[in-house]
């Protein structure tokens, strides 16, 4: 059953070689971010994955139920999906910005514009 | 119950709370006094806690009052200490010269925003030191890099929104890849506390996920601590961010990252054989050596100062982590005190070419021209630094690089010593570029004289002292260092 | 901006209910999954349903912008104020054993102000982050 | 069925669509997380996920043009890099505790306080809440203080510059 019992890793390697390559290999910038959230999406399952016990049920205490599936990284991943829905805020406000400095959103024609450099305002 | 029980978690938390104070009154005069009481109170704080941790040794504060596996435990060693005195007193020192500097290029509806950002950088940098438990070190990461990303893409150039974004993937990357690494540590061991972990790491030493956990975790912190190749983020955003945040980063954020990486090798995995199953020394030497003559190599050919010296804070990665990769104790006190020398060294570099810019509109090599006459304690004070960087006797560099040299020879590797002495070299060649602009041209006169603000000129006087004195006076970085280094090849207890 | 009669009184019929909704996911998540970030977004939400159906201008008038900046900063000040107030009464920092003279009780009152500093945090910066974009767009169009 | 939509995402260059793509895995995740038993997180991420992270990426969507420029070069260096990092996950995973058994690490030692003590010493049914909110309470204060850094962060990047209009 060794097949079975790493199932759920599998998937999660799956998911994250996507991500990280959808944010490597592609030049739009919020293709990238697209990318890094379900990177960072694949760690969730990770955490939460190993903390399932079959048989058990969600970690709310009650007499009807004496096996519960671990708590603790439901806690961590928690905190790590606010932590991911900040980075995308800021990651987009960024976005933002750049596209109203350069007129695009394409990685590789802002460094053509960098490296033409053409900052009309200033020789710094 | 005293105040001085409670000093690790006032270290984190009085910055913490000065942040949305300064949000609240947003007044820039307000939030200015405000962060500068609470960096200054954190400096405070930090050297008392050196202090205790010098009487009593590791202070463990149980926070929520639940005891250590089960809560979140504060943990200050002699090494943390140490790294908080780091990162408390460049902050103190650069708040009040980012004042003027901040008045000049930050627009003044945002500056209020600068301080919230600077004093939440300072609150995360203090925060992954501080603590014991490795997903805090996490949740503290990411409130120093969110704050970067923002201080960063605060500069005037377009292109620092750029390297703010490449940053942020970047650095995300970095930050998810040391949550894999933690999360399958945490798999193997069920524990999150450092100290625990360590001690539970020993039943499961060779097993796949605890390698595959220490790679993640070296890939990761290796991308925030830009250490060479991954280290493609740092000169941008060092050259493009305002004066006041390059000079804070490049003394600070990249030590803070040598510090995690020390305190997973050592408090985690140092009781396991890990170490001798993966050539983890020997990669770390290469890369180490990479860096050191790439960076500067391609340094000399910049014509920007401030890119110059980021891509030589680049190759001075490279000295930190060299030592680390001897793996003996000459070669981790030279770590620990080049960490400290080089943050010191670093930041009045960046301090001193924020008023460089100020007064004359730019740092590019052209536009320097003749600084020694223009600004001639300015560009001493630049010259001294370099010479630190070199690592010429009496300055702060001179000090490291003479315990990297000691633990080169102890090996008997003289090949080592020769490329130390040979890469010395190469910086002092970029640091020559920037002498020879300042001192052997012709003052330009096109560009108007300016006088350099008080607020700024004293504290970068203070580190360029600082930079001496600790080239000459050893007794607090080698002696810290010493007892740090000790603590770390102890094990844990 | 948009005059959909039907959109504008559903839209007036649900947003009490989400409002509600939120409360008792703040309130509940004791008992029940849920909390203080979830009930912010959810508040969050309700907002920002609002503006997409009234228009922004209104939904500015019923929450304005100072507001919302404050609120985020109370929230992290409600939070960290919970731990000085353990530090006060004699605690370590973030000590809910201290808040009351009986541990569990304190417990429950660290719990429940801790919760409310999340919710207040989340909500705020969910809208102020909303208001920001929204705002670069209209003067994008012009 | 997750893995489909992330490949289709992967290949497609309409912004848009990829968004509402992204949404709609949000949600899979999500009933994933549902059958993991993690409710809280399933609820949280369903709302963040799908929920605000859809309507700021359609926000900067509508700021930014939402058609991807061809990719000029073949991507075979990134994706040689992410399936080494693949392979490294391998190989690390293959050693971990199987799916489901009582007996790993996680379950042993330092969870069973949490799940055995809590009712003398918190006495909250919802195991999530009481560690999130007391015993990590920390870890809390922290993820706080990162959506009020986002959130200032953004009014830093964003916010009108009247005074400032450069010529």
């Amino acid at each position: 059953m060794k097949w079975a019992g790493h199932f759920t890793y599998f998937v999660t390697v799956f998911l994250m070689v996507a991500g990280l390559f959808i944010v490597i290999a592609r030049d739009n910038l919020i293709k990238k971010l697209v990318g890094l959230g379900i990177f960072q999406t694949s760690v969730y399952l990770l955490y939460i994955a190993p903390g399932k016990l079959v048989g058990g049920t969600a970690p709310i205490l009650s007499e009807a139920f004496t096996v519960y599936s671990n708590p603790l990284p439901h806690v961590l991943i928690l905190t790590a999906i606010v932590v991911g829905v900040a980075t995308l805020a800021l990651g987009l406000a960024l976005v933002v910005r750049i596209r109203e400095a350069y007129d695009s959103i394409e990685e590789d024609e802002i460094l053509r514009l960098d490296a033409a450099g053409a900052d009309p305002r200033k020789d710094r | 119950m005293s105040l001085a029980q409670h000093l690790p978690a006032l270290q984190v938390v009085v910055p913490l709370i000065a942040a949305p104070l300064t949000v609240l009154l947003r007044r820039r005069s307000l939030a200015f006094a405000i962060v500068l009481a609470a960096s200054w109170s954190a400096l405070a704080i930090a050297v008392l806690l050196w202090l205790q941790v010098g009487e009593r040794g590791t202070i463990s504060y149980a926070i929520g009052n639940w005891p250590a596996p089960w809560g979140i435990e504060y943990r200050v060693d002699r090494l943390s200490a140490f790294v908080l005195v780091l990162v408390a007193g460049i902050a103190a020192v650069v708040l009040p010269y980012s004042r003027a500097s901040i008045e000049a290029e930050v627009p003044e509806q945002q500056q209020y925003l600068f301080y919230t950002m600077f004093v939440l950088c300072l609150t995360g940098l203090l925060g992954i030191t501080i603590t014991g438990d490795a997903f805090n070190i996490f949740v503290f990461l990411e409130i120093a890099s969110l704050s970067t990303y923002v201080l960063i893409a605060l500069g005037r150039d377009r292109r620092a929104l750029v390297a703010a974004y490449q940053y942020l993937i970047m650095g995300t990357i970095g930050a998810t890849f040391i949550v894999i690494g933690i999360g399958l540590l945490y798999l193997m061991t069920g524990t999150l506390n450092l100290a625990d972990m360590g001690r539970r790491i020993a039943a499961v030493q060779t097993t796949r996920p605890v390698l595959a956990a220490l790679a993640f975790l070296t890939v990761g912190i290796s991308l925030k601590l830009a250490l060479f190749p991954l280290h493609q983020w740092l000169p941008n955003a060092y050259a493009y961010a305002p004066s006041a945040v390059s000079a804070f980063l490049a003394a600070t954020a990249t030590k803070v990252a040598v510090y995690v990486l020390l305190r997973f090798y050592f408090s985690v995995f140092g009781q396991s054989q890990v170490f001798e199953r993966l050539p983890m020394q020997e990669a770390m030497l290469l890369l180490a050596l990479a860096g050191m003559f790439a960076a500067s190599t391609i340094a000399i050919f910049q014509t920007d100062l401030k890119r110059l010296f980021a891509y030589s804070s680049v190759g001075q990665i490279g000295y930190i982590v060299l030592g680390l990769s001897f793996g003996s104790t000459d070669g981790l006190i030279a770590t620990v005190v080049h960490l400290f020398n080089h943050g010191v060294t670093k930041g009045a570099i960046f301090m001193l070419l924020g008023g460089v810019a100020l007064v004359m509109g730019g740092t590019s090599l052209s536009r320097v021209q003749g600084l020694g006459q223009r600004m001639p304690l300015t560009s001493l004070g630049i010259v001294i630094c370099g010479l630190s960087l070199i690592g010429v006797p009496g300055t702060a560099g001179f000090v490291s690089k003479w315990y990297l040299l000691l633990a080169a020879l102890q090996k008997g590797q003289w090949w080592l010593v020769f490329l130390i002495v040979l890469s010395s070299l190469l910086a002092a060649a970029y640091v020559w570029r920037f002498v020879e602009a300042a001192y052997f041209r012709e003052v330009r006169k096109d560009i108007g004289a300016a006088q350099l603000p008080w607020s700024m000129a004293v504290p970068a006087g203070l580190l360029v002292a600082a930079t001496v004195y600790f080239g000459l006076d050893t007794s607090f970085t080698v002696g810290s260092a010493r007892q740090a280094v000790a603590l770390l090849m102890g094990g844990l207890r | 901006m948009r005059y959909d009669l039907v959109l504008r009184v559903a839209a007036k019929l649900l947003i009490p209910f989400i409002l509600l909704f939120a409360l008792y996911v703040q309130f509940h998540g004791d008992f029940g999954p849920g909390g203080g970030f979830q009930a912010g977004v959810i508040l969050a939400a309700a907002v920002i349903f609002y503006a997409l159906i009234y228009g922004l201008r209104d939904a500015r008038k019923v929450v304005p912008e100072p507001l919302v900046e404050s609120m985020m900063a109370f929230g992290v000040l409600i939070y960290a104020g919970v731990g000085v107030a353990g530090l006060v009464l004699g605690g370590n920092y973030l000590d809910y054993f201290v808040l009351d003279a009986d541990s569990v009780h304190g417990q429950h009152r660290g719990i429940f102000w801790v919760e409310v500093g999340v919710a207040t945090t989340v909500s705020g910066v969910m809208l102020k982050i909303f208001y920001m974009f929204a705002d670069r767009g209209k003067v994008d169009d012009e | 069925m997750m893995a489909v939509t992330v490949y289709v995402m992967a290949r497609s260059r309409n912004l848009f669509g990829v968004v509402i793509l992204a949404g709609i895995y949000s949600f899979l995740m999500a009933t994933v997380l549902v059958a993991m038993d993690a409710v809280d997180v399933a609820m949280t991420e369903a709302s963040v996920g799908a929920g605000i992270s859809t309507v700021l990426f359609l926000g900067a969507l509508y700021l930014c043009k939402s058609e991807e420029a061809r990719p000029l070069h073949k991507p075979w260096l990134p994706l040689a890099l992410s399936m080494t990092v693949g392979g490294v996950l391998v190989y690390g995973t293959l050693g971990l505790p199987e799916f489901s058994d009582p007996a790993a690490p996680i379950h042993t030692h330092v969870v069973p306080r949490y799940l055995n003590d809590i009712k003398r010493e918190v006495d909250v049914p919802n195991v999530v809440t009481a560690v999130l909110a007391s015993y990590r309470g920390y870890d809390t204060l922290g993820e706080t203080t990162v959506v009020f850094t986002a959130g200032a962060g953004v009014v830093a990047l964003l916010r009108r510059r009247r005074k400032d209009r450069r010529p």
